[in-house]
């Protein structure tokens, strides 16, 4: 499994990059592990990932919840709620 | 005719306006949301996703031309840095009656509040950055439109 | 500020919103209402009262100051022989919000249809001619503003 | 009691002229009651006001319903309901 992870707003701040590829452990199946797992991983991730009802997500472009599934590969958006308009 | 543009230039409103209105449709509705200056804010910096962000601006305006019989649609977004009193967003409907025109300007400027991929970050005079969070009144105003049939 | 104005020269749109927008207020919202050509129609002949039609426009335009807190708002309404695809009537509304300056824009749009002293009358292309009805759909549309609080 | 009647739109053109100085008949006291005057005064005024139900009217810039009682002097605008916008 290698993913793109993209980062945007606060989420890309604290982490201090805008993307990174990253081949999560075994037992991570779902957007909400993945968030998991990033907030267990370093100190920015914990900054940036330790409230997880703040993260939005999309997988390949659309949005998806904590349950959906992560695919084998492709690019996951993680971000905060949006602001625009 | 739809037309859907994010960049981060400065909107041209006056030209846009033009070539929307060149179609002397029966009604226009317009609106134009500029940067503020509240609480002395120098800079709002709108950050976007470039895949997400214009298809989500594509896919209002489709659910726009759905829901309305427009005879031409406009939804123009700034994104990156911007002054007080610069333009940020952009929205022109035209259609034969006025109800049409005016629901689907009203209908877009709140359903970009909540569904596109933008996010505001701004910059005070005495030093203050930060990241706009959002609002429930934009949520409540956003969410009118999945009760109403129109 | 409030402008309101009633006149046979053609409005010049792009003139009376860059003088309106020129204020960089957070948010603008415009209406603008042309003759359709429908049915083969020729000419719109737009009959005021020299008094009356002024004085119901500024009313309608006071009534919408004291209703939301604009920083600008643009009333202007033509009268007298139109052609298809010329403007008939012309509105500008700004506030800080975009509540308010969306609000304000639909409430004088559908106040104007009833409250003014205009009266249509209508020529096609066959040579008939005559006076628009009144539509109880405009009346429904007023009168929604009598019910809500904003 | 002399009044300025102003006529509009499809008024004015079933009356034949724009505006006119009257003086009604003792009796005629009230909008409805001018109404019917000018209804049986002559055939134009039957052509404008033989429904009085589709005529509107004015007092010197506001408007009055049937009801309403004539001033002693003034303007009196007839009109049918408006169409504008």
């Amino acid at each position: 499994m290698a993913l793109t992870l993209s980062y945007f707003a606060w989420v890309r701040e604290r982490m201090g990059i805008a993307d990174e590829t990253v081949t999560p452990p075994a037992g991570v199946a779902t957007i909400g592990d993945l968030i998991g797992w990033l907030a267990e991983r370093d100190e920015p991730g914990t900054w940036a990932f330790s409230e997880p009802a703040q993260i939005r997500a999309a997988i390949d472009g659309r949005m998806a919840g904590a349950g959906a599934l992560l695919p084998a590969r492709g690019e996951i958006a993680l971000f905060p709620p949006v602001t625009g308009g | 005719m739809i037309r859907v543009a994010v960049g981060a230039g400065a909107i041209d409103v006056a030209a846009e306006m033009a070539a929307h209105h060149a179609g002397g449709h029966g009604a226009s509705a317009s609106f134009v949301g500029r940067v503020r200056g509240d609480g002395g804010l120098t800079e709002l910096f709108l950050e976007h996703h470039p895949v997400l962000t214009p298809g989500g601006l594509e896919q209002l305006a489709a659910e726009a031309a759905a829901r309305w019989k427009l005879a031409a649609l406009t939804l123009i977004h700034r994104v990156g840095s911007m002054a007080p009193g610069e333009t940020i967003v952009l929205v022109l409907a035209s259609s034969a009656h006025r109800a049409e025109a005016l629901a689907a300007v009203e209908f877009l400027i709140d359903r970009l509040k909540t569904d596109v991929m933008l996010w505001k970050r701004e910059a005070f005079a005495d030093g203050r950055v930060g990241w706009v969070e959002q609002r429930d009144g934009d949520h409540a105003r956003a969410e009118r439109w999945e009760q109403s049939a129109d």
